[in-house]
């Protein structure tokens, strides 16, 4: 709310004072920022701190992301905790400063309706796509854990996101591990459901905001005020998820169908806004790093916490 | 066009012409009439037939309209099933839906631009340096090893790089087509200028040709054939270029469409980008195909052989 | 001048000795003279606007020995190229037999491939090789067998031409200036090679020339081609009756020199 | 390897010899000595000069050294920091790293097997078809616009039809390479093919040489340095193809390795592929380049001309 | 026979009429007669074992025509490509004027340049294409100015080739067999041609030939080559005092004929 307000109250002096430049990868046609994108609400929040937003591409996965944060050719970028645990483990120059719950309904096990597979016992033997250290290796190795299975006692075959669905329609794969990009499609246009959702084995996939080290020394306010603005949409749009589905077309490749929107909207009426990292939150980031240390998948423990700012100190 | 090996060509005894036979027929009376004995009417073996240009236009539209069919049974007859390649009918939907809102066109646009720019940049690059490699033995030391090294980087594993050094923006794109364009032109150009006729180089240079005017007048022109498919091979990887380019940060383009259509299960976008893809292969193809008639008049002439 | 090229059929004699052919013996191949072994009716031939054959007609009998003779560009390369099968006909009938075999007015020589082989290309069967190895003995390149063409000279490329002929055993020969590139005593030695292919084989032979002693000295039978026609036809040269030198050169236009 | 237009060619006159100027020498007393008014020494405008094979080594890795100077130095200033580009140092440590715990020399059996495997496949279809479609017009009007079509489908695209035709193991991963491959063979071949010459197809048809002999003494030989290009251009390409088809579900190989190193940022890890990549090209280069000299020995003869 | 070949940088008589050339009329390019334009020494050539050139030594003068006897593959043209700056000697010493003007063995059109601009090629200036017209004319093929090299007959391509070097002013002209594929009389006028070109400009001129007739008619010297050694060299023919053509023909090798 603090931030509607502050937008409200700046709006008279947005058109001089923008001399800041924050990059964000592009919102696509959902969520919190694509509605303010649209509305405009965004660019009146950022001139209210003398900044305007410069939209780069669709940044993908966190990984390329992460590049770019450390190149400088970006100042924003958000992904999941657990591919943000991989790129904290090298030497980063950028920070996390918020993060939301996990989406509980949105994430899971995907496998065919009538496969035969009715819990995660069945998946033994089974093969299942996911790719290196994304969130999708980890929902399918915590699942594993919770029903007491050896990590290898599946075949995890690794295969790019955006070829995976292709792959396992054709039945070369028996189940799916992934997130809410492509389930919400998938659960609307296939006859497929979620073997297990994050929300059943305990998954503590946070979604987290990354701030480039130097864009957060030289600029708290902005990002201060970034947060405050998507936490207050966050609130709306979960309150009301309609109007932040399809919010540029409703026809083309990332517009949803009428079961899609459905869909969509369900799922992020149960899931949580975005929050400043606290305690609760670094105490789960924890569990994440040393269940990836554990398996090997990184040199030891990631220490997320030395990576972290409180955007609640940020008032600059 | 040229069919070398067939032996189906025709009857050379075109018209069977009521003939005046006086004067200039055969002399003897007995063989006024065909001897019938063992002699054959003989075959030109190697003959340039001319199509007409409709015909030339039909048969190339052969292979395309082939594909398209075999494309249409498969998913007719279940072969292809819609989550893996969309049918004709639901493509054209999807055509019409991205036109409609004005996605394509947009995309198309952007993409043209990126492909044109890069190639443009990438084809001049690399055929400079491939005619300096191949008729100077400076330029071969300097430039070739160090080109083949670089050709050997997989431009693929570059783009990260290219993202620091060009940004996340449009220079990147454009610099990633280029670079991958660069080098089929380079490797066609300098093996076709390495190949130049030498007794010409030589007829050259006793006739006081200066450099410029013997890369001109007959480096060049032997070298044309060799030139033109180092152009259509550049031609297709620049949109394999394109593709990985417009993979980073795109907003707009067919990559970036055709990675949304991946990201959400769209097989049917899915299915018009790689069709366009295909179009804009085939267009170029069939441009550079009739550049390289109009560049090489000499190599046309009817029953030529010397 | 003995010569014994002889043809890959005729395994008999592949391995005797030189000179055993003998130029005088009875040859059974000119037997059936009478029947043609080219045949002509009505031929046209254009280049554009250009004529170059007009309507024209010729016979030639198994076993004559026929010189062509004619201005530069006067159409005596096409009509060898139509006799080849390489050209065809804007009209008219043309008939030839099926073994026919070229001596081009350039070497054509295959670069990719030694001199033997460019003898015994197309060729099969044990003999083959000596065939060619005696070939190019008799046209004075034996010591150039493993050559590549690249490295002749004009008339060692041009003799290896003729040896690729030579071990052929065709109906028809044509011959497109074979010995245009030779110094006068190759040149000699050549055309004797050429005449006793032919007393052995009795092709019919098409020579295409601009001498018009070697016309003279070869040939039964001697055309003039210009304008389109065949503006002379001189048979029985052999046989003593045939036209003089001078006017052979006048019909080619030369009227000063004799 | 022919210098066309340096003018920097040495002076001809090779050894003044002491001469025995008696009998031989031009006859003008007043000229025995060497006459100095305007005249020249001819220069050998084009010559083969044949480098020792030690040279020839030497000059082709100029090209590579001075690339990896490019590098050092890049790195050392500090132009490229390590998050984008490990600096030597880091990158042979990480190789040594790579090597004694066995990833690397797995990586590279696995890779070559499958780049080797694919390019094989790949060259042999494309030649074939386009020796067909070159040479015959029945196989240019069968093949050539269809694969001209095909080749404008990005093969990148078709990745996921690749899993669902071949699977998720090898066959998809090699298969994926040989289409990739097949294309700049076909290409190279059909117009290298197309252009032969149409004289020696003339005497080839009067000595009555069979199609295969005519394709396999005269075509071939004369398409040798255009089908040699091809090759170079498949050998690139398998590489391209290979990073692209290991990220399907591969568990070893270098493009594993590669995807690894970029999840978890190791730039030392991921130059180091990128190296290896460079050096597979450069090795295959090599290899082609030895193999063209030895399948061409016509093409290398001294001072030949004709 | 009246030939108005211009040099590009005549451009004085470019546009006179035909005939103003008169064959008899004083030649200053011959005053400076005693100064060589070619000088050879101790010049050695091998190709492999083999050895073509076995340290000859030979000087022409300026404005000499000298005539380049000798059987096929005995080394002429390669005596003329080392003069012509193509081919290395192995040994020895050899000077030439700068300019210089080849009319090489085969034709050697560029493929992809119509037949006037292969005339013209690598000259420059105003009048560069009228003096190609009159050249091309001159030969007999006016007509053929924009045909395509490939279209030619052989004698064609070798007249374009002729006229090439005839609208050129070297000091040194060297002809490689220049007439070899031409019929009587087109062979006359080129020879005419060739003649009038150094009665105009008197280069330095080495013909090789195989005809001992036109060696004869044109030369002022013949050499004969023959094992790597010059075995003849005969001086003063047109003056009279030159060997018969029996003679000539007994030193290639020719005995019985006359
Ligand atoms: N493909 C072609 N297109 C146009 N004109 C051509 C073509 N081929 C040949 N000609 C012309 O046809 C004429 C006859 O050519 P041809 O080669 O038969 O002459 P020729 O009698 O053999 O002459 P030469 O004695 O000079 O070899 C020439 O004037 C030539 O220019
Ligand atoms: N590059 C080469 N390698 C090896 N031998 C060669 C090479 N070039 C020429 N020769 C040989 O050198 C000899 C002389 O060749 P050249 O061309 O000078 O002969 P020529 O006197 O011009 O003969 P012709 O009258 O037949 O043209 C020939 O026997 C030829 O085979
Ligand atoms: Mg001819
Ligand atoms: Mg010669």
């Amino acid at each position: 709310a603090t931030g509607l307000v502050g937008c409200a109250a700046a709006s008279a002096d947005s058109g001089d004072a923008a001399s800041i430049t924050v990059r964000i990868p592009d919102p696509g046609n959902s969520g919190s920022l694509a509605l303010g994108k649209k509305d405009g609400s965004l660019d009146k929040a950022l001139a209210a701190v003398g900044a305007k937003v410069a939209w780069t591409g669709t940044a993908g996965a966190f990984a390329p992301a992460a590049l770019s944060l450390n190149a400088g050719e970006l100042d924003v970028a958000t992904g999941s905790i657990t591919s943000a645990v991989m790129a904290l483990g090298q030497t980063p120059s950028f920070e996390l400063f918020a993060a939301a719950a996990p989406d509980d309904n949105g994430e899971g096990i995907l496998v065919k309706d009538g496969s035969g597979i009715e819990s995660i016992t069945d998946l033994v033997g089974k093969k299942v796509a996911v790719w290196h250290g994304s969130t999708s290796e980890y929902l399918l190795l915590k699942a594993l854990e919770q029903a007491g299975l050896a990590d290898d006692s599946v075949e995890r075959v690794y295969l790019q996101p955006a070829q995976s669905a292709a792959v396992f329609h054709s039945g070369k794969v028996d189940a799916w591990a992934t997130w809410s990009s492509f389930s919400i499609t998938e659960r609307a246009s296939q006859d497929e459901h979620f073997l297990v959702t994050g929300k059943q084995i305990g998954s503590q996939n946070y979604s987290v905001l990354a701030v480039r080290n130097d864009f957060a020394d030289q600029h708290p306010a902005v990002v201060a005020a970034l947060y405050d603005y998507i936490h207050a949409k966050d609130l709306d749009r979960i309150a009301d998820p309609e109007p932040y589905l399809n919010v540029f077309r409703t026809s083309g490749a990332d517009a949803l169908d009428a079961a899609g929107v459905q869909i969509a909207a369900d799922d992020t009426r149960a899931a949580h806004p975005l929050q400043a990292i606290g305690a609760q939150q670094l105490a789960d980031f924890a569990e994440v790093a040393k269940f990836y240390a554990d398996r090997g998948i990184t040199d030891g423990t990631v220490d997320v916490a030395a990576h972290v700012l409180d955007v609640t100190t940020l008032k600059g | 066009m040229t069919d070398v090996l067939d032996g189906k060509a025709p009857i050379v005894a075109v018209t069977d012409r009521a003939s005046d036979a006086a004067g200039r027929a055969p002399a003897a009376s007995a063989a006024a009439a065909a001897p019938a004995t063992q002699l054959i009417t003989p075959r030109a073996v190697h003959r340039h037939r001319e199509r007409s240009a409709a015909g030339a236009v039909a048969a190339r539209l052969g292979g395309p309209a082939l594909i398209v069919a075999i494309w249409w049974v498969a998913t007719a007859t279940g072969l292809l099933t819609p989550d893996v390649l969309a049918s004709p009918a639901q493509v054209g939907a999807a055509a019409v839906e991205l036109w409609t809102n004005g996605q394509l066109p947009q995309a198309l646009a952007v993409s043209l631009a990126r492909a044109g720019g890069g190639l443009a940049i990438g084809v001049s690059i690399g055929l400079l340096l491939g005619l300096i490699a191949g008729s100077t033995r400076s330029g071969d030391a300097i430039f070739d090893s160090a080109m083949q090294t670089l050709r050997a980087l997989p431009f693929l594993a570059l783009v990260p790089l290219f993202m620091v050094w060009f940004g996340i923006g449009e220079t990147a794109r454009i610099a990633l087509v280029a670079v991958a364009t660069t080098f089929p032109m380079y490797v066609s150009a300098s093996g076709a200028v390495r190949a130049t006729d030498a007794k010409l180089l030589e007829a050259a240079s006793v006739f006081g040709l200066s450099r410029w005017a013997t890369a001109r007048q007959i480096i060049l022109p032997g070298a044309l054939p060799g030139l033109f498919s180092g152009l259509r091979l550049s031609a297709t990887l620049s949109i394999i270029a394109l593709i990985a380019a417009e993979e980073i940060n795109a907003l707009a383009g067919l990559g970036y469409l055709m990675s949304e259509a991946l990201n959400y299960s769209r097989t049917d976008i899915l299915t018009v980008c790689i069709l366009i893809y295909g179009a804009f292969g085939l267009i170029a193809d069939t441009l550079i195909r009739g550049l390289e008639r109009l560049a090489t008049p000499w190599l046309r002439r009817k029953g030529a052989r010397r | 001048m003995t010569a014994v090229v002889t043809d890959s059929a005729n395994t008999a004699t592949a391995d005797t000795d030189r000179g055993n052919t003998d130029r005088a013996r009875p040859d059974t191949a000119k037997t059936d003279r009478a029947k043609p072994a080219v045949w002509l009716r009505d031929v046209d031939k254009r280049f554009g606007d250009r004529v170059i054959l007009d309507r024209v007609g010729l016979q030639i009998s198994r076993g004559e020995f026929v010189a062509l003779l004619g201005a530069s560009g006067s159409g005596k390369t096409t009509l060898l190229r139509m006799l080849a099968g390489l050209d065809s006909a804007d009209a008219g009938q043309l008939l030839v037999p099926r073994a026919r075999t070229v001596v081009f007015q350039e070497p054509r020589l295959l670069p990719a491939q030694r001199v033997l082989a460019n003898v015994t290309i197309g060729m099969r069967g044990r003999d083959v090789v000596d065939t060619a190895r005696k070939a190019l003995t008799e046209v004075g390149l034996a010591a150039h067998e493993r050559a590549w063409p690249v490295t002749l000279s004009g008339g060692e490329a041009q003799r290896v031409a003729l040896a690729r002929a030579l071990v052929r055993s065709p109906e028809l020969l044509l011959l497109d200036e074979p010995f245009a590139a030779l110094d006068a005593l190759t040149r000699l030695k050549m055309q004797d090679l050429v005449a006793d292919l032919c007393v052995r084989h009795g092709p019919a032979v098409l020579l295409v020339t601009h001498d018009v002693d070697e016309a003279l000295r070869l040939a039964d039978r001697i055309i003039v081609l210009r304008d389109g026609h065949f503006i002379r036809d001189h048979r029985g040269i052999r046989a003593g009756d045939g036209p003089t030198r001078a006017d052979l050169l006048d019909a080619l236009g030369v009227h000063a020199a004799g």
